[in-house]
């Protein structure tokens, strides 16, 4: 029952300030409902007992990623853009074939519905943060390592690219 | 217990936004957003998969697509700065030349 | 951004490069020190240009001097540096009375110099309190506000008022010292060498202070000289130049003190300079308690002043630098013209020189560093 | 109906908890405001408050009656919207991350198994607050503020997150109840075994609060009030709770990780059994305090008023002292829990304090460059050292004391090295234009 409950209130969250993010003319407005979003997003992990994830959506995505987005946000002057136009040419065309391709999705799940209606059964993941860990760090250390090695070049390429003209 | 499909609707939803996000906005930081939106909705598919079979897999991956996201995003916003600085605008159809 | 524009004078602020905004500062802000307003040529948080406006305190000092009799004139000096109101008035004593030919007897000049050199102390103590609050450090201002309190004790014991004091008269001074007037003296100046060690124990090595004063607002001799400041400004950068020494006025002739001198004039070396200059205050106050000697307190001048005509310049050593007063007389009871050379107003003209290439948080540090007095640079 | 009912019932404790501390942590702010003016005074040479009360007793609920009569500006460019809701984030985030913490044995909303990264991921949503109010107050001052802050706070959050890393490794537990346990299971707290990672904690979290040295989003002589310049009234008293409410999580967490939380010093020595007293005695000493305070006030209402202090302080010494006794019902771990642990905050809390007091004001590069050529290497450096510390504590079989003294030397050494090059640095930038 609470179960069903958060589950919605949260996806409808979700869905709801999506759409908000792409329709918004301010960005700063966007960017508020995209954190609304990833939070709950965040909030259906926390639902899926993925406590982990949920801590690194928070710590990472809200307060990490969306901080840089606002601090950009800021830095690019906003004023004119508010009086631009906010949609390109091809809207019309990009939203039908989105909708297509949604549909086409859609319509996947639902024939594959004998496998995907079953419920998610509470499978072995406690406790999650140490389990995280071990797989972490076992299984998959060498895409560790990759990872922090496409962090370090994507902030290396981030200083490049923001430090004024040499 | 909600069924999987229904965490793979939701997704659904989130991805089809952000796309149409990317496809239909002129301001590059809304479509990055949108992007974020995207990487999102694949992340509860994998973690609602994760779930369902069991296994813990599926959230390791999810962290590697926020470290992506991390990435892009740091690499993506410097690319605005460095655009802004010389060209004074955010919009993705006036970034029609590869070099300027 | 090696620029051109950067090095161009004040008035093409309005030429601006990409990354380049105007910040105007004042003439409200807590930290202008009254109605300063300063516009900023900022190149991200580094000052690239910088503009005083002023006159927001305009009141016509100069003009009012001219409808007045020298008398009645003398109470207006007091309103220009009203930090530093005695040191005011001596001056514009003494010019009177060179221009009468007249000289205040003995007993007044070591009164007088015991007054202003207290007021030296006040002067130093406000500005260090609100310096120091300037860059953030909340407590020094209490502890020197307390001991300026006790200076202004003494001030509203000998003539009444504590802050525009208008404690000397046109050849002398109008007031007999009071009971106890050396021995409060003394007690304050005994007790006052230990409050400046408890000063200097809050800021002078502290790491932070150290490095938001070192290296900041640097201003060299030879810019000093060619801008005309005077005063602690001046001795910072390493010129050796007190008017107390070289063109000795009041009693400053019968005393032994140091001129103390920085070496990099940055606001680092002019904080340690005001610091020694109160000590050495202190000392002159001690010397000359010891030793006023009795006497008629005001020259005979009559009550009725009229000069002879001719003009006379005379400026003395206040707080903040030289202050000079330049005065033409046609014969009559007024003034035909008062010029005031105000230290603030000449040292401030040094803002631009030492505020570029800064950072904002440094340019409240530097107005503070000037020591400034709006009443005194719009007067 | 009873289905609710029962559904809730396992809710109810938190619940309860939860009601408690919204409706106290108002008027805890607003008092520890008056002490931290109090201390200020003090040091000061001046009486601070005066008035309201005796000795100023009743100065925050003065404080907070003002702030809530006032009239209600938002600038005319403002974005509305947003201007409503950046304080409302604030406080927001501040209380939420109060709900991970535990004041006591007892007195725990939730005992999370993420419970610490819980708490940095939601007071690192405060940053929000401050970031959005600052950009739609549409002015200078407030975006310079807030632009300020935010570069602080995610320059700082690293060195801190490191340093709690250190305890962490110690802990082998995200819970923040178990961290405690552990210690007292240890018989030490953490700050004496990860002394460096306790200062790099005090020093990155009084940054992260906004306080001065590093108060420079809110310096009054630059940017008259960062962010908040804009704000009155009770949208403004909001961002101060959340500052407030923010000192006091740093503060916990401290607590929580290296202060040893609710156990009170040596806990399991029983030859010190008589700190069991303290508590009951400090009150007592607090209620004599005001006793003897009292006819010296020069109204009526506030010598009784002074006399109602001393009964409530009486009574708190009287709970606090009666598990001593055995009296039923009353918990001795929780209450003397809930006392030790709020007495190690405020201490932690009057630290804050006596620096802003003390010090200067850091510039904005001076900030930057201390968090990061000093303070976050330092934190990396410790943590490798703990682990170093561990593993030869564990694999080689060195005594613990010996183990954790070598590391903590050797880091204090890269500390030391650190701090002489950075001054070098310091120095050269001097010279030329910096």
């Amino acid at each position: 029952m609470l179960d069903k409950v958060v589950f919605y209130f949260f996806a409808g969250l979700a869905v709801l300030s999506a759409i908000l993010v792409v329709t918004r003319r301010n960005v700063v407005h966007s960017a508020i409902f995209l954190i609304t979003a990833l939070l709950a997003t965040a909030g259906i992990f926390l639902q899926l007992h993925a406590e982990f994830l949920f801590a690194v959506q928070i710590i990472l995505y809200v307060g990490g990623i969306m901080v840089l987005f606002i601090f950009v946000i800021m830095l690019v002057n906003l004023d004119v853009a508010l009086h631009q136009v906010q949609f390109n040419r091809q809207t019309l065309l990009a939203l039908l074939l989105t909708l297509a391709l949604a549909a086409q999705l859609g319509l996947g799940l639902r024939l594959g519905r004998s496998v995907m209606f079953a419920p998610a059964r509470p499978g072995p993941l406690e406790p999650n943060t140490e389990l995280v860990g071990r797989t972490l760090f076992q299984n998959y250390m060498l895409p560790f390592e990759i990872a922090s090695i496409l962090l370090l070049v994507a902030m290396i390429g981030a200083v490049v690219m923001a430090k004024k003209k040499v | 217990m909600i069924p999987t499909s229904h965490y793979l609707f939701l997704s659904l939803a989130l991805f089809t936004i952000g796309v149409i996000g990317v496809l239909t906005r002129r301001n590059v930081i809304i479509i990055l957003m949108s992007i974020e939106l995207i990487l999102n909705a694949v992340n509860i598919n994998l973690i609602a998969f994760s779930r369902m079979f069991g296994s813990v897999d599926g959230q390791i991956f999810a962290l590697f697509v926020i470290t992506d996201a991390a990435a892009e995003a740091a690499v993506g916003l410097g690319i605005i700065i460095a655009f802004f600085r010389n060209r004074e605008t955010v919009l993705a159809d006036e970034m029609d030349i590869l070099k300027w | 951004m090696a620029d051109t524009r950067t090095t161009l004078p004040n008035t093409e602020m309005t030429v601006l490069g990409a990354d380049e905004i105007i910040l105007n500062m004042g003439p409200q802000h807590p930290s202008t020190h009254g109605v300063l307003r300063v516009k900023l040529k900022l190149d991200g948080e580094k000052v690239v240009g910088s503009e005083c406006i002023i006159g927001y305190l305009h009141r016509g000092v100069e003009k009012i001097a001219e409808h007045r009799s020298y008398q009645q004139f003398a109470p207006y000096v007091d309103r220009m540096d009203y930090v530093a109101a005695v040191s005011n008035g001596l001056g514009y004593c003494e010019a009177i009375e060179k221009l009468l030919g007249a000289e205040a007897p003995p007993r007044a000049r070591v009164v007088r110099t015991i007054l202003t050199e207290l007021q030296r102390i006040v002067s130093h103590l406000f500005w260090l309190g609100t310096h120091a609050l300037d860059i953030g450090a909340l407590t020094p201002l209490f502890y020197c506000l307390r001991e300026r309190e006790e200076i202004l004790k003494i001030f509203e014991k000998y003539c009444g008022a504590r802050l525009t004091t208008h404690a000397f008269r046109i050849g002398g001074l109008q007031y007999e010292t009071y009971d106890g007037f050396e021995m409060e003296v003394e007690r304050f100046c005994n007790d006052f060498a230990h409050k400046i060690d408890e000063y200097e124990a809050l800021l002078t090595e502290n790491r932070i202070w150290l490095g938001r004063t070192k290296g900041v607002g640097v201003l060299s001799a030879a810019d000093a000289i060619a801008f005309g400041v005077s005063g602690p400004v001046l001795r910072a950068s390493g010129v050796k130049w007190d008017i107390r020494k070289a063109m000795p006025y009041a009693a400053y002739d019968q005393y032994k003190f140091e001129i103390p001198t920085g070496q990099n004039g940055d606001t680092y070396d002019r904080y340690l300079v005001r610091m020694e200059e109160m000590r050495q205050s202190r000392l002159i106050c001690l010397q000359a308690i010891e030793n006023i000697p009795t006497g008629p307190i005001m020259a005979r001048i009559g009550k009725v002043l009229k000069p002879p005509p001719g003009e006379v310049y005379h400026s003395i050593e206040a707080p903040k630098g030289e202050i000079g007063y330049y005065v033409v007389s046609d014969g009559t009871t007024q003034p035909y013209r008062v010029r005031v050379r105000p230290p603030s107003f000449i040292n401030l003209q040094a803002f631009d020189k030492m505020v570029r290439g800064h950072l904002v948080a440094d340019v409240v540090a530097i107005i503070g560093t000037i020591d400034i007095v709006l009443g005194e640079v719009d007067r | 109906m009873r289905e609710l009912i029962e559904f809730f019932r396992p809710h109810l404790l938190p619940l309860l908890y939860a009601l408690v501390i919204v409706a106290v942590l108002p008027l805890i702010a607003g008092y520890v405001v008056l002490v931290e003016r109090k201390v200020m005074a003090d040091m000061q040479a001046r009486l601070g408050p005066m008035r309201v009360g005796p000795h100023g007793l009743l100065q925050p609920i003065a404080d907070a009656v003002k702030l809530l009569l006032k009239e209600d500006i938002i600038p005319e460019n403002a974005d509305v919207w947003i201007f409503w809701l950046a304080p409302l984030l604030s406080v927001t985030a501040g209380m939420l991350a109060l709900s991970a913490l535990p004041f006591g044995p007892a007195f725990q909303i939730a005992d999370l198994n993420i419970g610490l990264l819980f708490i940095v991921g939601i007071s690192s949503m405060g940053i929000f607050g401050i970031v959005l109010g600052g950009w739609a107050s549409n002015s200078h001052y407030s975006l310079l503020g807030a632009l300020r802050s935010s570069a602080q706070l995610v320059s700082y959050e690293t060195a801190a997150g490191m340093a709690l890393v250190s305890a962490l490794l110690l802990a082998g537990t995200l819970s923040m109840a178990t961290i405690v346990r552990v210690q007292e299971h240890k018989g030490v707290w953490f700050v004496f075994v990860a002394p460096i990672a306790f200062f790099t904690y005090l020093v990155a979290s009084i940054a992260e609060t906004n306080r001065a040295p590093f108060d420079l989003p809110e310096a009054e002589s630059e940017l008259v009030a960062g962010y908040m310049t804009e704000y009155s009234g009770f949208r403004w008293a909001l961002y101060f709770l959340a500052e407030y409410t923010n000192m006091i999580v740093v503060g916990s967490i401290a607590t929580v990780m290296f202060l040893g939380g609710w156990l009170r010093p040596f806990p399991n020595v029983h030859a010190l059994d008589f700190f069991d007293y303290v508590p009951a005695v400090l009150m007592l000493a607090v209620a004599g305090y005001c006793l003897w305070r009292a006819p010296k006030q020069p109204v009526t209402v506030q010598k009784l008023f002074l006399v109602a202090v001393a009964g409530l302080c009486a009574l708190v010494a009287a709970i606090l002292a009666a598990p001593l006794f055995g009296v039923p019902y009353l918990s001795k771990a929780a209450l003397h829990g809930g006392f030790w642990f709020l007495l190690k905050v405020f201490l932690y809390i009057y630290v804050f304090m006596w620096l802003r007091f003390t010090f200067p004001r850091y510039r904005f590069d001076q900030l930057m460059r201390l968090g990061w050529h000093f303070l976050i290497p330092v934190s990396i450096v410790n943590v490798m050292g703990i682990g170093v510390a561990l593993v030869l504590h564990r694999q080689f079989g060195w005594a613990k004391w010996l183990a954790f003294l070598v590391t903590t030397v050797g880091t204090l050494a890269v500390a030391g090295y650190l701090a002489a090059t950075d001054e070098r640095h310091e120095t050269a930038m001097v010279g030329g234009d910096a």
